[in-house]
């Protein structure tokens, strides 16, 4: 039982578990204290709910493991919204042709950030601050309105619902699990997904390594650019609109998500699964809130701070714990230490 | 001869301020094992790093089977042929020991990575360099010395014809040393090219054909090693004609301690650190912590200064009994430590000599009694007068000095403490012969001259016996002999250490 | 706590089954939205709803996550002040197929299908707009105010609220249509406009903007909400002219500061926006569960306010 | 001549460029952009005035993001922080239409600053002390923060009609400037006067650059950080106190909306790199100052609010690369390559001369 224990908290999910575990506490909380919530179709709304932001955190997530960052994510999700919406309200053009150009439009836009950041050594905080204001501000320039979507194929597509039998979810929920799925297999089982991980441990030491760095560091912007274009397109399904407006602040959104997943802004540490839970927990929270019905505006912003604070603070003393119990334990193992080579002069 | 495998000729490299390399001719041979020598900041590294990409040279052609090559990147070097193992270990800690060994050339399943093979390749890698751990576990489990053994795992794996040692021993003990020499021959067999720079004379005798001694940045010569006595090739190296090296050798006499007692620390031991150590430290007394790689003597130097807390036993200075909290504690009772990871623990990379020496001072002093400018100047240049620190300024950033000299600058960070007890985690690792014996001899003269009281940590059991009054012999984490006198001398040490064992 | 949940089978309230309503408001930006709230929650306790109140904090996301989760605990009846016109459809369609009814408050939508709400209740936006005009149209006769520069026109400029909400575009809208429509359209001269994000500091730093670059010129400032002309009526005292009086302030809402405003000769008129939509909606809504018909739009009545009535009208106002 | 290039090797030389360029293009293309009118009560008037009036905030604002982030941290709660602060000085003094303090306008203006340093203290802990990254730590206050000055103004705009309170960023009679220019004057003379006179400097430096050799060499780090962040919380109380003297009103929602990412851009156009270590205080004011230039000009040019980011991100983009070494490097080896190509033949000949030396 002891070793079981001991197993856990050495093994590198640690972090993953204690969010999922901290998870289903708050649920638990929830389905105690309020009735409804223990319907599927809650839980499952949160899926619904939230499939932009965990498309546009997965992206995040990669930038955060090379120790980068893309603030961008949410006005180039903004910017796709309302491209989208030009383009199917304006021109002829059919809705996969589209949806193609804009998927192109971030992607390209993302990579373009990555070779400003890689080529000329600058600071990714900056260029993708700069590129965030430069996706909004072109969101403006197309249109200071919205732009309805009356498209009906996309309408279609919007409201279509994925019965599961227990409750029902969006196209944009099952794309999002889809993409959690690839984005995780492409960081554990392919060359470059490894080399993301190296650049984020230290990126002189992969280039020393022979690694290419620079390459990988633009495709990860890219990477962040898709899922930015591709949460725009599950964003476009919720709100069938294109606005400034949207998804403002999600970058911010995205990146604790992903850090309260377990992934570390300093880099080289991130796990896709995690940063799922971590869009839920931010979902959880906000159900909370809306199940509770009497916060006031203030109230709720309060209330959503200290429900974090509680929830980092638990992290990161859980986290503490670890490190001390797993250098117990590493004395205890090492009461016969694994290797011991016999010092020479001994023999003679 | 043959067509020459490598040649590099006419290499220039000038960084702002210092001219690396001026000049440098360099070849190499199929089938050969080539030492490049030189004190430290000679541009040893720098011409490694030339020739693979890592900087661009300023002039000078390189050419590698009569092809001329330009890697502009290690990638590009390495597609060459060129296998390097950087002086600084340079592999991810958050990456696990497997994954270090074979990042960027992964064996694959069905397109993707097979994790399996991975583990189980590397373990046998590793094996056959007599290392035996979990490849499963982060780099950052593990010691340098064991990030120096995966590192050439690494490098030796890679099929090149080229093979870079940039002083891969400088950190190993004998055993994995010979593990090392054993591999380098066999790839030598096969036809490889190996460079190999070290400061350890014997071990460059013992494995290499020829030498190339630079100066300086300029080449001093190349040299069949068979024909080179060793205090020739020290005088070349250091400039000097012969009589002069001679004289360099010429060891003080130790220092003889007091009978006044300055640390006493009784049974200490810390949980998941050390089990129970005990060690006086008199005044004036050069001590040694002598045993093998994890025996726990870094720890105890860790405790003594207060990096870690003591979790039993006591520590008493000057009598009193004292409560180290963290280092400013030890400060405080006038300790001062080098540690023995340089990269991690000692420098500031990116401030000045300048800002590197004075920093423990200003610390002791306190925020708000800054230290003059002028002052700080006149502190860092006898600094670096005194201890023949090779810099183009005092301003220059300390990242960018080669690694004996920044290892000086540490040193003389806490030499301008004024220090009554100096603790030297490994303070001659990667350390030029010329220097080396500076530092010991320096290590004598202040317990003599300034009765400091000195902590003396190497791996070299030589330097040990010659500097040292007294040893502190540990295995597993606990002190298990105390050797004094007569006693002191590697057989000493090394059935003080098989007599732990039995 | 079991109040808080849909209590639809426990039936504590004192006519059989108590309501409850599940209400989405845009955030707390201004007083005025703050008024709106605290109307809503007054008005559903003095008709013994239960107001299940959920804060969007300005985006529409969080606004569509509220109603869906409204759905899932199962509301009687929801109500939302939406933040923009449009996205709405889907949601509102779930809400459809729960045969939950949907009241808009405050601001338009624009769906596909107008069967997705049952009434809207709100202000008019462009008839505010259409009112700013008259009054200074009216004004500028009464006064026979000269223009500044010497010139045949007044010349106006306008602080505007968030680019792209529908209140901003409406009240520009119903301003500059007045003025077409106008027999005195020509004496006006449109000189600037510029958004001021409806925020005071937005409102200073564009209308200090607007006095470095037409200075001398400017007579009339509209703003379209108090809080910009409030802002404003700093900056124009710092540039040394006499708001009020050097240049006719009039805006939109009809917040206590306008008033203190128009009672120290700062500022000259404010055309109310009416926030106090809770008893309508509460009014409504029971009429809706109780299966009567209610007309489809809804407006609050809506006053003007000179500076000349100001210290009469301080004292009365909730907001 | 010699100081000309020794200004030219300087830190401040790019970030001061940047600021002169936008300042002439300014000059070019805004009507009566450099002219300064004295008003008949003594006061200065003008766009440049406008511009320093408003970026005392952020100046100050920066001064204490700069020192975050050179111990590698990061602060976005301060936004949030100028709004308590803000808050908490219109409610201690009121709203009251009479023009009457309901407590003194020093002791709500000491509770401000107070509540301020709180905010970095609490903010300082949690990095410090819990170890918790700095983004994440800071997002608490930074989500929570304006809920708690919502919570004191109840949701209400306070305004102020108490007349001092106008004077800590409008004019003292007499002044021919406002007096906000004058307290980011003294901060910034406060913290240069530290940086000569402390080592404060060295020790956050070292902090940054590599905090374990920093803790090797005695440097207390936990206290370091700790006070850096409680400083950058100190910073954005006095914000809070200009900003809301500007509009005379304590506006929960919008007082410093934003503002911690412009204090980020300015810290990172005054060349501090956001990795930490070396840091330029300087720099940062002028980066501050920067970007208040660039607001003005667009809303001098009337280009609409939210259109007026495309140009910025395009100005940011430029500047960067301006600063940029690497890009530097490039181009001086596109010159020397093009210079080489115009004398192609005679380096050829001396590599010839070299092969066959
Ligand atoms: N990036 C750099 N910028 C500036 N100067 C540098 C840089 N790298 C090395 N140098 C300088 O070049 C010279 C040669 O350094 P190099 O590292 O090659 O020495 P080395 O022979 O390898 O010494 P060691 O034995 O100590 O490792 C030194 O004077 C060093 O200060
Ligand atoms: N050969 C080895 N095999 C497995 N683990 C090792 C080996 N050598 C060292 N380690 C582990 O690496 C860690 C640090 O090693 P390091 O050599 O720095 O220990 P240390 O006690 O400081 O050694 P030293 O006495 O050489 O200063 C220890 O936890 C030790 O258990
Ligand atoms: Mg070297
Ligand atoms: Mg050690």
């Amino acid at each position: 039982m002891k070793n079981r224990l001991n197993q856990l908290i050495a093994s590198k999910y640690f972090s993953f578990f204690v969010t999922v575990l901290l998870f289903a506490i708050l649920y638990g909380a929830g389905i105690a204290m309020y009735k409804g919530f223990m319907r599927p179709q809650v839980f499952l709304n949160l899926f619904i709910d939230n499939a932009a932001l965990i498309i546009v955190t997965v992206g995040i997530t990669f930038t955060l493991i090379i120790a980068g960052i893309d603030l961008s994510v949410g006005a180039v999700l903004a910017l796709v919204c309302m491209v989208l919406a030009w383009l199917l309200a304006n021109t002829g053009l059919p809705v996969g042709v589209c949806v193609l150009l804009v998927m192109v439009m971030g992607t390209v836009f993302g990579a373009a950030q990555g070779y400003i950041i890689s080529k000329f050594d600058l600071q990714p905080f900056i260029i993708t601050l700069a590129g965030m204001f430069f996706c909004r501000g072109l969101t403006a320039v197309i249109s200071q309105d919205t732009i309805q979507i009356e498209n009906p194929t996309w309408v279609a597509l919007a409201s279509y619902r994925v019965d599961l039998g227990i409750g029902f979810v969006s196209i944009g929920a099952i794309v999002a699990l889809l993409t959690i799925v690839v984005a995780a297999v492409v960081l554990g089982y392919t060359k470059f997904g490894r080399t993301v991980f190296a650049i984020g441990g230290s990126e002189s030491s992969s280039a020393l390594m022979g690694l290419p760095v620079f390459r990988t560091k633009v495709m990860v912007y890219a990477i962040s650019g898709f899922c930015s274009s591709l949460g725009g397109l599950a964003y476009s399904l919720i709100m069938l609109t294109g606005y400034n407006l949207h998804g403002l602040g999600m970058e911010m959104d995205a990146i604790a998500s992903s850090v309260i997943g377990g992934t570390l802004l300093t880099g080289g540490v991130g796990f896709i699964p995690g940063a799922l839970v971590g869009v839920l927990i931010q979902g959880v929270i906000l159900t909370f809130i809306s199940f509770q019905g009497t916060l006031s505006a203030w109230w709720t912003k309060i209330v959503v701070g200290a429900l974090l604070c509680v929830f980092i603070i638990m992290q990161a003393f859980i986290t503490e714990q670890k490190s001390k119990l797993s250098s117990k334990s590493s004395m205890e193992d090492n009461n016969d230490p694994p290797i011991q080579p016999t010092p020479s002069g001994a023999e003679s | 001869m043959a067509q020459a495998l490598l040649e590099m000729r006419y290499i220039d490299k000038v960084f702002p301020g210092v001219k690396a390399l001026s000049n440098v001719n360099f070849t190499l041979h199929a089938g050969e094992i080539h030492s490049l020598m030189g004190e430290n900041g000679a541009g040893k590294s720098t011409l490694v790093k030339v020739l693979t990409g890592v900087y661009q040279r300023d002039g000078g052609t390189i050419v590698m089977n009569g092809k001329l090559i330009s890697p502009k990147t290690p990638k590009e070097a390495q597609e060459c042929g060129i296998s390097t193992v950087y002086q600084e270990v340079n592999l991810c800690s958050n990456l696990t020991v497997a994954e270090n060994i074979f990042i960027g050339r992964e064996p694959k399943k069905h397109g993707f990575i097979d994790w399996k093979t991975i583990n189980q390749r590397s373990e046998q890698l590793l094996a056959k360099l007599d290392v035996h751990i979990d490849v499963t576990k982060t780099l950052d489990n593990y010691s340098v010395a064991l990030q120096q053994m995966i590192a050439i795992a690494r490098a030796v794996d890679v099929d090149a014809k080229i093979l870079i040692l940039d002083e891969p021993t400088s950190s190993l003990n004998e055993e994995e040393t010979k593990h090392l020499f054993k591999i380098m021959r066999q790839l030598q067999r096969q036809g490889m090219g190996i460079v190999f720079i070290s400061h350890f004379l014997d071990q460059i005798y013992e494995i290499c054909d020829h030498v190339t001694v630079l100066r300086n940045g300029e080449l001093v010569g190349a040299y069949e090693i068979s024909k080179l006595p060793r205090l020739e090739l020290i005088a070349k190296m250091v400039g000097k004609d012969l009589s002069a090296v001679k004289d360099m050798d010429k060891f003080a006499e130790k220092s003889t301690p007091s009978e006044e007692v300055f640390l006493d620390a009784k049974d200490i031991g810390a949980v998941g650190k050390l089990r129970e150590v005990d060690v006086t430290i008199h005044k004036g007394e050069v001590i040694g912590f002598a045993g093998l790689l994890g025996s726990g003597r870094t720890e105890t130097a860790e405790l003594l200064f207060g990096i870690e807390q003591i979790h039993k036993g006591s520590i008493r200075i000057n009598g009193k009994k004292i409560n180290l909290k963290n280092p400013m504690d030890a400060m405080k009772e006038k300790i001062g430590f080098c540690p023995e990871d340089r990269k991690r623990s000692g420098i500031i990379g990116d401030l000045s000599v300048r800002e590197n020496i004075i920093l423990a001072m200003q610390a002791k002093d306190g925020i708000m009694h800054h230290i003059p400018y002028e002052e700080q100047c006149k502190i860092a240049d006898d600094c670096i007068k005194l201890l023949k620190i090779k810099v183009s300024d005092r301003e220059q950033l300390v990242k960018n000095l080669s690694g004996g000299n920044q290892q000086k600058v540490i040193i003389a960070r806490w030499l301008a403490t004024q220090p009554n007890l100096l603790i030297l985690d490994e303070p001659t690792r990667g350390i030029d012969v010329g220097t080396k014996t500076e530092i010991q001899k320096m290590a004598i003269s202040l317990a003599k001259q300034r009765g400091m009281s000195v902590v003396f940590i190497s791996s070299e059991m030589d330097e040990m016996v010659r500097t040292c009054t007294k040893l502190v012999v540990m295995r597993d984490r606990r002190k298990v002999a105390e050797l004094t006198g007569e006693d002191i001398s590697s057989d000493g040490v090394m059935k003080a250490i098989a007599g732990g064992a039995a | 706590g079991g109040e808080q949940s849909a209590s639809s089978g426990s039936g504590s309230g004192s006519g059989g089954k108590q309501i409850t309503m599940g209400f989405s408001q845009i955030g707390a930006e201004s007083e005025w939205r703050t008024a709106n709230t605290e109307s809503i929650k007054q008005a559903a306790k003095d008709a013994g709803i239960n107001l299940q109140f959920s804060d969007a904090q300005q985006k529409q996301e969080n606004q569509i996550k509220a109603i869906r989760s409204f759905i899932a605990q199962g509301v009687d009846i929801i109500a939302f002040v939406p933040i923009v016109e449009t996205g709405w459809d889907t949601v509102l369609k779930e809400a459809k197929d729960a045969k939950i009814p949907v009241i808009v408050v405050d601001r338009d939508v624009k769906v596909s299908d107008d069967s997705l709400y049952v009434a809207k209740i709100g202000t008019d936006s462009v008839k505010e707009g259409n009112n700013v005009f008259k009054w200074i149209d009216e004004y500028m006769a009464k006064e026979k105010k000269t223009p500044r520069d010497g010139g045949s026109q007044y010349n106006v400029v306008v602080l505007e609220g968030t680019v792209g909400s529908s209140v901003a575009i409406r009240r520009q809208e119903g301003f500059k249509d007045a003025m077409a429509k106008s027999a005195n359209a020509g004496k006006y001269n449109l000189l600037a406009s510029q958004t001021g994000e409806f925020t005071r500091q937005k409102g200073q730093e564009v209308m200090e903007s607007f006095l470095k670059s037409y200075g001398p010129k400017i007579d009339i400032l509209f703003a379209h909400n108090d809080d910009m002309a409030l802002g404003a009526i700093q900056a124009i005292e710092k540039a040394g002219l006499k708001p009020g009086k050097d240049i006719t302030i009039i805006s939109i809402d009809g917040v206590k500061g306008m008033f203190q405003a128009m009672i120290d000769g700062k500022a000259n008129c404010t055309v109310e926006c009416n926030p106090l939509q809770g008893p309508l909606l509460m009014e409504t809504a029971k009429k809706i569960l109780a299966g009567e018909k209610v007309e489809k739009l809804v407006y609050v009545d809506e006053g003007v306010f000179p500076a000349d009535v100001a210290a009469k009208t301080l004292p009365e106002r909730k907001y | 001549m010699d100081m000309l290039k020794k200004f030219a090797g300087s830190s401040l030389f790019l970030p001061v460029v940047a600021l002169l360029v936008l300042l002439v293009f300014n000059t070019i293309f805004v009507d009566g952009f450099l002219s300064i009118q004295l008003t008949e009560d003594g006061r200065l008037y003008g766009r440049l005035v406008d511009i320093l009036n408003r970026s005392c905030s952020l100046i100050i604002l920066a001064l204490g993001m700069t020192f975050v982030i050179a111990t590698s941290g990061i602060d976005i709660s301060v936004g949030a922080v100028v709004a308590i602060s803000a808050a908490v000085v219109c409610t201690m003094i009121g709203g009251r239409g009479d023009g009457v303090a309901q407590m003194p306008m020093a002791l709500a203006v000491l509770a401000a600053i107070g509540v301020g340093v709180l905010c970095g203290m609490w903010n300082g802990l949690l990095v410090a002390k819990f170890k918790i990254q700095a983004v994440v730590a800071t997002l608490i206050l930074m989500t929570a923060g304006r809920g708690v000055a919502q919570l004191m103004t109840e949701g209400q705009i306070i305004t102020v009609y108490y007349k001092p309170f106008e004077y800590i960023a409008g004019f003292l009679p007499g002044m021919p400037l406002p007096t906000n220019i004058f307290i980011a004057l003294a901060m910034v003379l406060l913290v240069a006067v530290l940086m000569k006179k402390t080592s404060i400097g060295l020790f956050v430096q070292s902090v940054g650059i590599n905090a374990t050799a920093a803790r090797y060499a005695g440097i207390n780090v936990t206290l370091v950080i700790f006070l850096v962040y409680a400083f950058s919380g100190l910073c954005a109380g006095v914000s809070g106190l200009i900003e809301s003297s500007l509009i005379r009103a304590a506006d929960a929602n919008n007082a410093g909306l934003n503002m911690e990412m412009d204090a980020i851009l300015a810290v990172a156009l005054g060349g501090t790199l956001l990795s930490g270590g070396k840091f330029y205080i300087g720099g940062s004011v002028i980066g501050a100052i920067t970007i208040q230039t660039l607001t003005t000009t667009m809303y001098a040019l009337g280009v609409s609010a939210d259109q007026l980011p495309v140009v910025k991100a395009i100005a940011v983009v430029i500047i960067c690369l301006i600063q940029s070494k690497k890009a530097q490097e490039m181009f001086d080896a596109w010159k020397a390559r093009r210079m080489s190509k115009q004398n192609g033949k005679k380096t050829s000949v001396d590599g010839k001369v070299a092969e066959q030396a």
